[in-house]
């Protein structure tokens, strides 16, 4: 039970990678990659957190208190933000992918084949 | 000297703001100008960096925040000779990228000149940086900066399609990194690598730390394209555009691979350092499986671009050779072969890029012959052809005789043998490229090369506008793979490169600092040498050749290949979700394999 | 075929690390010299409340810079994507006629959204929040004129050129923090402002310019990101108007 | 652990799922949203009210945004092609 956390993370990931590996759409395929990012915040989230603690912002508290680990707070503020700029730039990519193919459908893209 | 640490990284990065919010508003040459001059100072101040860094590491914490009693609470730049090298070479490709595409990008504006410059600093800040969860950062920024670079010129459906496969296998490494990351955090609470790397130093290895090894180590193998996580590599280096792809291909991937020997003599040596051997086989395994395919898929091309990115990947194969033997001589020779090759192929795609610009085209036949006008570029690239086949005694040859040195100390008696196939095809098919489109030889038509592909794609770089001189584009290609041929000539580059690498294999623990033994070239390793050399030509010759019976047998053996080469072929299938398969495929073999390999760890 | 491969290494993989995340620390029991040391003493040491903030934009701030220029990579590429092939293919969009009502939501919610923004921004190494929630805020906070169809005052308001000029400002800013305490002799991100009384908004030191900088930064990136977006659909749509009507006249 | 923990992770986990599953990349924007909010819950439930605030103004708002936006210029270039393309076109 004190790991469900944990492999609920992993969980999102590997649903996460199916939906990319299994995606008949570019924009679709955008949303399954943030969802396996999203496991990586989890994961960072899960691991700092102490049981019984405040979150790590001091105001109107005394420093003494037990709190939770702000540094993965951090890394994953910063996850969140690389986030959505992939997202930006893939859905920008799908938007001229489909105006030169017709279809966001990644089995189109033959031309690389070889 | 410290003041110099962040330069790198914080000048170019200030030059692209300044351009980005300004440019538009100034004449176009200044910002071509400026640009160049930021990217020729950043290399005076790698080379300055790396000289600097020969006697001992120089470490800088961002913010003046020391370590309090050993323990790490910033971020630290941890220079030492290898990422210095690796932060010349990424200024010196920058640079004969901006002189080669000196009013290339008429029409954008400052967005190409920033973008490459964003990209300077984050190349420079990965080969510099000491703590984990930065060298995520510039490895994000590096792929930001390269998925909007590839897509650049987005009117045309081939780069699109390499953008999106770029872009989303390597989101899906930058994932799996952070996951190791997360684990290795958990373990430790610390991000400073040297930190990890003591808090590890005395434990033995357990599911946690295997995993962990296996998600960042394929996650930055993903960048390298290694096998099997290459097929992106190919799709994006042939779809970028010529002067992008010349940064991708002689840097970034050798980052990747740097980012894995960094890693892994920081943070694993210790916890896996009785299983050596077991590593040493996983990552040998890679690199020969990745030597060979490049190998064999780049004598397959027809487009000169893609033919070069096949032979990037087949030498990154050869690069993880060295680094594999998990030996200081053998991760010596694969730095100082991997700056001059990725000189060398800088050089060879900005060439590729000459090609397309003044011809039309990218494509060996349609480019038969018409070459003849254009005697230096064709030397250049026939000299470039020999280096990738390592010609004695220029700087490919150095490096490769150190790794071919560990080899034989190692008892891998095939290691060389695999060296010297993979350099006899990607050499021999530079040279065979070049021969067909200076010298006008061979078939004006193979079959056995990969279908021409529907009409326009990826080769058709900017229509030839008359006025622009081929000399000064010409003077990179020079400008690299003269360069690249001078790597060998260095004063005692050899013995350097081994004193660093027993520094580098040392660097957290401090512990059994041996002094390196002088490293020799043996008679065998010129006989190697020349034996590649050799080979390259007598395969460009055989290829070429218009002789009835030596085509005639050429012919019957291709016959036999059919079938391999078709599978081969299917394998890249441009598709993204395939690619990312083999990606977890490679994830979950390389973990599987280090877990059974290390049987006391598994209850 | 790719299913089946995928469903064998995706179930390893998940087995595999399934079995890994079982040597972290059990779920609640976390800690770490790292960890203690930060909630011990960065209060004291930097004088904000918010001991993220401090990590992000003090201890760890060079990462956030990092990741600023992350950021402003992908905007330029999207910039780069949608607007070398708009630009040649359709004029300028025709301005779409405003719904009375909405523009006056739009119009009020405005700046509320500016006022929590700013409040967010200056508040960062005090409460939850900082350059980039902030930032985000700020941004949505413009894009509702856009919402409230004031298309026109909406296009003024946020010319490319100067929103360019506001990003570059912004990551700019970042630097420019970083080079002063360069300058004064200490490393690159030295925090060399005086510190405040504990729990005051100007409390931090340098981290507050840098707050302002990312949030600026943020606000100007997400306005470029969401009117490329906007304007590729809006010139396509004009552009489609166009065509229908020379449809019909010709008919 | 306590039981709200457990149960906004399953939550969460959920919702993933679902957001994968679904194919439509409409309908699926509108979960993702819905997605955001557990994450959001969850971020709160961990005590970390900064990632929570930026999850709100990233997951919640900014990216089903720019998902809609490029799914209706992707629809309006679908209804350029004239008819024949519309069932490749977002589906």
């Amino acid at each position: 039970m004190s790991y469900l956390p944990y492999v609920v993370a992993v969980w999102l990931l590997v649903v996460g990678l199916y939906g990319v590996v299994t995606s008949r759409n570019l924009v679709h395929l955008t949303q399954c990659l943030a969802v396996a990012q999203s496991s990586s915040y989890l994961l960072l989230l899960a691991i700092g957190f102490r049981t019984g603690g405040i979150a790590p912002v001091f105001s109107g508290v005394s420093t003494g208190r037990k709190a939770v680990d702000p540094i993965v707070q951090a890394l994953t503020l910063t996850d969140v933000v690389v986030s959505v700029t992939i997202s930006g730039l893939l859905l920008a990519i799908s938007v001229q992918v489909f105006k030169r193919h017709h279809s966001l459908d990644p089995a189109a893209g033959r031309e690389m084949q070889g | 000297m410290h003041a110099l640490v962040p330069l790198p990284v914080i000048v170019p990065l200030a030059a692209a703001v300044v351009i980005a919010g300004f440019g538009k508003f100034v004449h176009s040459r200044l910002v071509d100008l400026g640009a160049i001059l930021v990217a020729l100072a950043d290399a005076v101040i790698t080379v300055m960096l790396l000289l600097a860094s020969l006697g001992h590491s120089l470490t800088y914490w961002y913010g003046g925040w020391q370590p309090v009693h050993g323990l790490t609470i910033g971020i630290a730049f941890v220079v030492q000779p290898f990422g210095a090298a690796l932060a010349v070479l990424a200024s010196l490709g920058t640079l004969a990228t901006l002189i080669f595409s000196y009013r290339y990008f008429e029409e954008v504006g400052a967005l190409f000149h920033m973008l490459v410059l964003v990209f300077l600093g984050a190349m420079c800040g990965f080969a510099m940086t000491g703590d984990l969860f930065n060298l995520f950062v510039f490895f994000e920024l590096m792929s930001v900066t390269a998925f909007a670079l590839t897509a650049y010129r987005s009117d045309e459906a081939a780069p699109l399609q390499g953008a999106v496969n770029f872009t989303v296998v390597n989101t899906v490494a930058a994932i799996l990194i952070l996951f190791g990351m997360g684990l290795l955090y958990g373990r430790t609470d610390a991000l400073n690598m040297a930190a990890i790397g003591r808090q590890l130093a005395h434990v033995g290895a357990d599911p946690l730390l295997v995993m962990a090894f296996a998600l960042i180590t394929c996650g930055y193998l993903v960048k390298a394209a290694v096998v099997p996580f290459h097929f992106w590599l190919a799709d994006a280096y042939a779809a970028a555009p010529a002067p992008a792809a010349v940064l991708f291909a002689a840097v970034m991937s050798d980052l990747g691979l740097y980012a894995v020997a960094e890693i892994y003599w920081t943070i694993f040596d210790g916890p896996f350092g009785q299983h050596a051997n077991l590593i040493r086989g996983v990552l040998l395994t890679l690199g020969m499986l990745t030597a060979m395919l490049g190998a064999v898929m780049s004598v397959l091309q027809r487009k000169l671009k893609r033919l070069l990115a096949f032979a990037t990947i087949s030498h990154i194969g050869l690069f993880l050779l060295g680094i594999g033997l998990l030996d200081n001589v053998g991760l010596a020779g694969a730095i100082v072969y991997l700056c001059a090759d990725g000189l060398v192929k800088g050089g060879l795609f900005l060439g590729a890029g000459v090609l397309a610009y003044r011809l039309g085209s990218g494509d060996e036949f349609d480019l038969r012959g018409r070459g003849s006008g254009l005697p230096v570029l064709g030397t250049t690239m026939a000299l470039g052809g020999l280096a990738l086949a390592t010609l004695p005694p220029f700087g490919t040859f150095v490096g490769k005789g150190l790794i071919e040195d560990a080899a034989a100390e190692a008892g891998a008696w095939w290691l060389p043998w695999t060296l010297l196939f993979a350099e006899v095809l990607t050499g021999g098919a530079v040279l065979r490229a070049t021969g067909r489109i200076f010298l006008g030889l061979g078939a004006a038509a193979d079959p056995e090369l990969s279908e021409p592909q529907d009409d326009e794609d990826e080769d058709d770089e900017p229509e030839n506008p008359p006025g622009r001189s081929a000399t000064l584009m010409t003077f990179p290609v020079v400008l690299l793979v003269v360069g690249g041929l001078l790597v060998g000539f260095i004063p005692h580059v050899a013995d350097r490169a081994a004193d660093a690498a027993v520094r580098f294999v040392a660097r957290p623990t401090l512990l059994d600092h041996t002094a390196a033994q002088s490293p020799h070239l043996s008679t065998a390793a010129y006989l190697f040498g020349a034996g590649a050399c050799a080979g390259a030509l007598a395969f460009a010759f055989l290829s070429l050749t218009r002789i009835r019976r030596v085509s005639a047998a050429r012919d019957r053996g291709a016959e036999w290949l059919r079938l391999p080469v078709s599978v081969l072929h299917g394998l890249h299938s441009g598709h993204v979700g395939d690619y990312v398969t083999w990606l977890v495929v490679g994830v979950t073999s390389v973990g599987a394999a280090c877990l059974l390999g290390m049987t006391h760890v598994v209850p | 075929m790719r299913l089946t491969v995928f469903a064998v290494a995706g179930a390893s993989l998940a087995v595999l690390l399934g079995y890994a995340v079982f040597g972290l620390p059990p779920f609640g029991t976390f800690h770490g010299p790292y960890t203690d040391y930060l909630l011990a003493h960065a209060v004291g040491q930097r004088h904000g409340t918010n001991v993220v903030a401090a990590v992000t934009f003090d201890y760890r701030g060079f990462d956030t810079m990092g990741e600023e220029f992350i950021l402003f990579s992908a905007v330029s590429g999207v910039a780069l994507l949608l607007r070398a092939s708009r630009d040649s293919e359709y004029e300028r969009p025709v301005d779409a006629q405003p719904v009375e009502s909405l523009t006056a939501v739009g119009l009020l919610a405005s700046p509320v959204f500016v006022v929590v923004g700013l409040w967010l921004v200056a508040h960062g190494p005090v409460t939850p929040g900082g350059g980039f929630q902030g930032g985000v805020v700020l941004a949505a906070g413009a894009l509702l004129i856009y919402i409230a169809g004031q298309y026109r005052g909406f296009r003024t308001a946020t010319d490319e050129a100067v929103l360019d000029a506001a990003e570059s400002v912004g990551a700019g800013g970042f630097i420019v923090v970083g080079l002063v305490g360069m300058g004064l002799g200490a490393a690159f991100l030295h925090n060399f402002l005086p510190y405040g009384r504990i729990g005051h908004i100007d409390s931090s030191g340098a981290t507050a310019v840098i707050n302002a900088a990312v949030g600026l930064e943020v606000a100007a990136a997400f306005v470029l990101l969401v009117t490329e977006f906007t304007e590729e659909v809006t010139s396509a749509r004009a552009h489609r108007k166009l065509r229908d009507d020379a449809d019909r006249e010709g008919a | 652990m306590s039981v709200v923990v457990a149960v906004v992770l399953l939550g969460c986990a959920a919702l993933g799922t679902v957001v994968v599953l679904v194919r439509d990349p409409l309908r699926q924007a509108m979960v993702a949203s819905g997605y955001g909010a557990a994450l959001v819950a969850v971020f709160v439930v961990l005590r970390a009210p900064d990632v929570a605030l930026s999850a709100i103004v990233v997951v919640g708002a900014a990216s089903p945004l720019l998902t809609l936006l490029a799914l209706s210029r992707i629809s309006l270039d679908a209804g350029d092609e004239d008819d024949a393309a519309d069932d490749e076109a977002v589906g």
